[in-house]
């Protein structure tokens, strides 16, 4: 036959939580009412978190930041999936997911200010730091995704970045190269339609994220971002997959960035109110608050309890930010190479002697 | 004359290019409806629309690889990248391709191409966002690197850079982009690529520096000078390839003395290149040895670090004092 | 629905001249047959030249080159669909495409012996140099096929690359900004099954290159690459969609590479005689021979009458080429900025007055 | 003791390291069934099998990258980038990552990681075979660049790269390769990083070089001593980054002249930083300007042209008289 077809692909969408926050008990994962709650915690504490940050940086007391808003059902959903021997390997706007990794406010905050001490993540985490280069951090989790594999762990890497992180050229051979060394990883793409100010569809012209996994033989899947039980449900499955059968995934979970792209961005510029308006009506944490006022589990005193419980948290962790000592002069040098070579020596010295000159 | 700061000038310089030659398109990341995140390009997706305003996928490579391939069907691209602690991937193209489609083809293929990027510290960014890698593109045969200190000299040379019949690395202080205003006259000027320019004569030492630094050197001069300190010529090389060894060294012959500033690592940083042609050529002439002001060899820091890190006007007076002294 | 299907896709192999010779009439491109004469004239030249290059770099009189031979049906069926004012971007495997652009075989020798000045394309052939560094040089063709759609004409850009080329990250670049500024240009992949010693399945776990084009919501389509009439026909609709619609293509070439990968090489380090006899077996020349013969066009003396003439004109390169002089000094400096600054003068200077003493 | 060839000693280097220490991977394109396009990684596949040592997809950003998660994650990997003149499209990743990981992440997480790749001309190779661009590399803080002169040296220093506890770029002369054998102890043995080595004490003048040239620059040494023409003090550098500039400046106090080849364009080629260390450093030693012998400022030509572009035992001769007659 001269024109024959070689291959067939479908890409499907899962969506569990409908927005009036009614579930599809089909698909409901499996998740006790305890779970569920954390899970709503932890939005609710993601985003207090986020606005506190973004008021600290309008009054000059932390730098440049990028703002989780509106991704908490994609972000956080997609974290609670992970068991702590698992990695993660953020991008840069993975505040939630680090929170739920272990990693204090305290910490975060200190990173964010440019304090350099911030980064330490302590590697028991197994959570690597801030990866700002769009794009390039993919690489690091098959490589660590290979290494675990060939250590004989059953854990799995998830690594997060956004659409417009498709378009580099290491996303692409970070995708080729999993699949080709079949390593237990999962791409965890937050498709908020967004990269800075270029839309989704300047971005890219494939109709879907998830479909980029069949140009290497992948299982790629849509996700509805906002919808925090269909994001976990579709994690923890590819995450299962990794561990027990080394099988990557592409995660494309369709979302919205609902305010600016960092705190230095203005997006009025380009996109409009009534765009935002419309995903601001998909709210993921007030999607979920629905479903458990409608199970019961939550009244009017119960979410106020969980905000104040959360605003207390962040207040407590910003005050204890607030009280770490600027760094010194000397952390420039210190973590440059394990041993200082004589050349650094020489300038941190040079440099202590310019400051003392000057005191 | 209006005075404008440097993000106005660039923005005027690319405007007026656009204007004056159907040829000149702009691309890269946000450059357009958004009008750069810096703003530089702003107004120019409005003016021009999308098909000389490129908003571009988020790939530096694609970027500047693309660009060549417009450049060689006899278009003027002006591409950016948005901070030059991206341009790594895109480096690549420039290396391989861009500085050597001419040679590759003996003339009969080129690369009229220009790369801008800002760069530098001294913007309380985030990690990548202050880097000053003008080395590794200067070390390139066939790239022109151009870097200017000032809003006037920001127009000049950017328009000569997109008259440029070869591929021009054009990196603009970050630093500076809106820290300073000069006069800036309304009509396109070209300031010549590959010469450096005498911002301050003196007659006791040569001080070199480009881009934001050239400002803290004045400084420094102006501090001697008041100080009845000594008598500083301060130089704004300007383009790093081609280097202006005649200016510079003629300036050195002059005073016997030279210091040159950069916050890049020291290590193989355009200081060197500057020290060892001084070397070969002004050795006699020397009263004391050419001293580097620099960066550590050590990762550009964060935000509350960055003043440790940067040059600034009294490391540049230790230095001149250093070498005065010698 | 919460599962549902959002795209569908497959992905079609199209054939028309089958082993036999024999061709389906339905998929039969318009070539009239002093057309197809010429194709094939023009597969045996390549072929006589690849082997006579072969021979000369045996003898030391060549430098490091890539041969040809198996992949004349993917890269002569191809070029033939292009007009002269189309745009050919190859890699650094096309001496047939480069050929039948007009490149003289003179050059192409002058070229691949390490002489600069061989590197001079013509321009009006609208021709790119031999790109060495694998993968780079498709974004050149988007941003020409740019260009001609900027300017109004309806030409298209075809470019050459190897199945081991998609793994770069600027093959998906490329793709994804061909498909995003929707430009006219049609990307040949000839998967000759080997990048070097690596094999397809090590390459890629997708198993065609052709529904790489999906990612980027692109039409891919896989040819059978020994098949020139199939690889004409399927060239021939892309570049007419892309010269009408400024529709991008995907082609993949399924062909073989015969010998080594270059004259550095050796490919019995990697694979077997069986693998390279059952590939040899289908020789796309001799399938067009075939097809020539039961058609009536081709007889022994035809061929035989074809290949002596492809000797005799290969014997003129060669000679003209050996008596082309070596390059000056000079060549080094010429063209590396259209005006030479300072220093070059010095360097070339320096270089004179350096050989001049050795005299 | 076995008398070696570089590739041959490489290979032994990779293969002892490997069966030392379970957590060393090689990677890259064609090192496994095929060996490497140069032999370096024979036998090892057979030896080691498709878990240690991985044929990759053609992606050197890819192989870098995934090295640097294969070292975070506590392997030793050895990655192999075909020829130096491929290694930029990897340059983002050992840049704003090999170099960083452990600063951004204050020592917990590190990146133990080996680049090799061979570089330079003489090989009568096609374009971008014959790059050597090392000091783009020695530019950047956080990475160490090492380039060994001869079989015996490429094993000690390989075998101390491989063992560092930071990622070192490994540059393996390909002309050196195969042309040269010495003798190489069986046993493993480490030769230290960050140290110079005087291959010949001399006392007139000292010369520097590394890679493929220190072999130029003794044979330069050898005629001149035969000629009774100089005494000549021979130093490879061995270590671009960190540079050893005790051993250097301790040299040329002693000699008071100095001469650096290399054959990476001269324009911020590594000859510039060692000219503007020892300006700093021993000026007042100098008896004549530090000399640099470098390739032009062009692409590395073609292999008819190459001639003309490499320094030769004549060119460093001319440069040695040059500065003893100043
Ligand atoms: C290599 C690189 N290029 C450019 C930037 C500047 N930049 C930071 S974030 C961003 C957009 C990222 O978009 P996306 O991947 O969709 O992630 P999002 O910000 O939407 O979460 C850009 C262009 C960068 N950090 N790295
Ligand atoms: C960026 C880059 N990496 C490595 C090489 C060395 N190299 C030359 S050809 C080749 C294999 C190319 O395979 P493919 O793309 O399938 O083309 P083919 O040789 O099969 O025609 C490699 C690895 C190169 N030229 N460029
Ligand atoms: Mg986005
Ligand atoms: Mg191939």
């Amino acid at each position: 036959m001269p024109v024959r077809s070689l291959v067939s692909y479908s890409i499907d969408r899962v969506e569990v939580l409908d927005p009036q926050g009614v579930v599809d008990e089909a698909l409901m994962p499996d998740l006790d009412p305890g779970e569920i709650m954390r899970l709503y915690e932890h939005m609710v504490l993601t985003r207090r978190f986020d606005e506190r940050m973004f008021k600290l940086q309008r009054q000059g007391r932390l730098g440049t930041f990028a703002r989780v808003a509106g991704q908490e059902g994609a972000q956080v959903g997609a974290a609670f999936a992970l068991r702590p021997d698992d990695w993660l390997v953020p991008a840069f706007r993975e505040t939630g997911a680090l929170l739920w990794r272990g990693l204090s406010m305290t910490q975060i905050l200190q990173y964010w200010s440019g304090d350099e001490r911030g980064g330490a993540f302590p590697k028991e985490l197994r959570t690597l730091p801030v990866a700002i280069p769009v794009g390039t951090h993919m690489l690091h989790a098959v490589g660590i995704a290979w290494a675990m594999k060939q250590a004989g762990e059953q854990v799995a890497v998830l690594t997060f970045f956004g659409e417009g992180a498709t378009s580099e050229g290491d996303f692409s051979e970070a995708m080729n190269m999993a699949s080709v060394f079949n390593v237990p990883v999962v791409f965890f793409c937050q498709n908020n339609q967004y990269a800075i100010s270029v839309p989704y569809t300047k971005q890219t012209a494939s109709p879907t994220v998830a479909q980029k996994a069949l140009a290497y033989g992948m299982f790629g899947v849509q996700v509805d971002g906002n919808d925090v039980f269909a994001v976990y449900r579709v994690t923890k499955e590819a995450l299962e997959r990794a561990r027990t059968g080394s099988e990557p995934t592409l995660i494309e979970a369709h979302t919205y960035r609902v305010t600016d792209h960092t705190t230095s961005d203005d997006a009025r510029r380009y996109r409009t109110d009534e765009e935002v308006g419309l995903w601001r009506g998909r709210d993921p944490i007030e999607r979920l608050a629905r479903y458990l006022k409608t199970q019961g589990s939550l009244d009017e005193a119960g979410e106020a309890g969980i905000l104040a419980d959360a605003d207390q948290k962040v207040a407590e962790a910003v005050a204890a930010f607030e009280a770490i000592p600027p760094p010194g002069p000397e952390e420039i040098f210190k973590h440059v190479f394990a041993e200082m070579p004589p050349q650094l020596v020489e300038q941190q010295a040079a440099l202590m002697a310019r400051l003392a000159r000057r005191r | 004359m209006a005075r404008l700061n440097m993000v106005d000038a660039i923005d005027q310089a690319l405007a007026q290019e656009m204007q004056r030659d159907p040829r000149v398109v702009v691309l890269g990341e946000d450059v357009g409806r958004d009008g750069g995140v810096f703003r530089v390009t702003d107004g120019l997706f409005d003016r021009y629309g999308a098909d000389r305003v490129l908003d571009t996928p988020l790939a530096e490579s694609g970027i500047v690889g693309m660009a060549i391939g417009m450049a060689i069907a006899g278009h003027r691209p002006v591409a950016e990248i948005q901070f030059s602690g991206f341009a790594y991937p895109a480096y690549d193209q420039l290396v391989s391709h861009a500085s050597r489609m001419r040679n590759r083809s003996r003339g009969e293929f080129t690369c009229p191409l220009v790369v801008r990027m800002p760069y530098g510290g001294g913007i309380r960014a985030l990690e990548h966002h202050s880097e000053s890698m003008e080395a590794i593109f200067a070390h390139v045969p066939g790239l022109k690197v151009v870097i200017p200190a000032d809003p006037y000299e920001a127009k000049g040379l950017l328009v000569s850079a997109i008259r440029d019949p070869d591929p021009v690395v054009f990196f603009e202080p970050a630093r500076v982009y809106r820290a300073v205003k000069t006069e800036v006259p309304e009509e396109p000027y070209t300031l010549p690529l590959g010469k450096a320019r005498i911002v301050r004569e003196g007659r006791d030492i040569t001080v070199l520096a480009w881009g934001a630094h050239v400002r803290t050197v004045k400084d420094a001069a102006a501090r001697l000078e008041a100080e009845k300190a000594a008598d500083v010529e301060v130089i704004d090389v300007r383009t790093l390839a081609p280097f202006d060894i005649e200016t510079v060294v003629a300036s050195v012959v002059k005073t016997g003395r030279a210091v040159v500033i950069h916050e890049a690592p020291r290590t193989c940083g355009f200081g060197a290149e500057i020290s060892a042609t001084l070397m070969e050529r002004a050795v006699l002439h020397l009263l004391a040895p050419v001293l580097r002001v620099t960066g550590f060899d050590t990762v550009p820091p964060l935000a509350k670090s960055e003043d440790y890190y940067q040059p600034d006007v009294d490391a540049v007076i230790d230095a001149i004092r250093d070498s005065l002294r010698y």
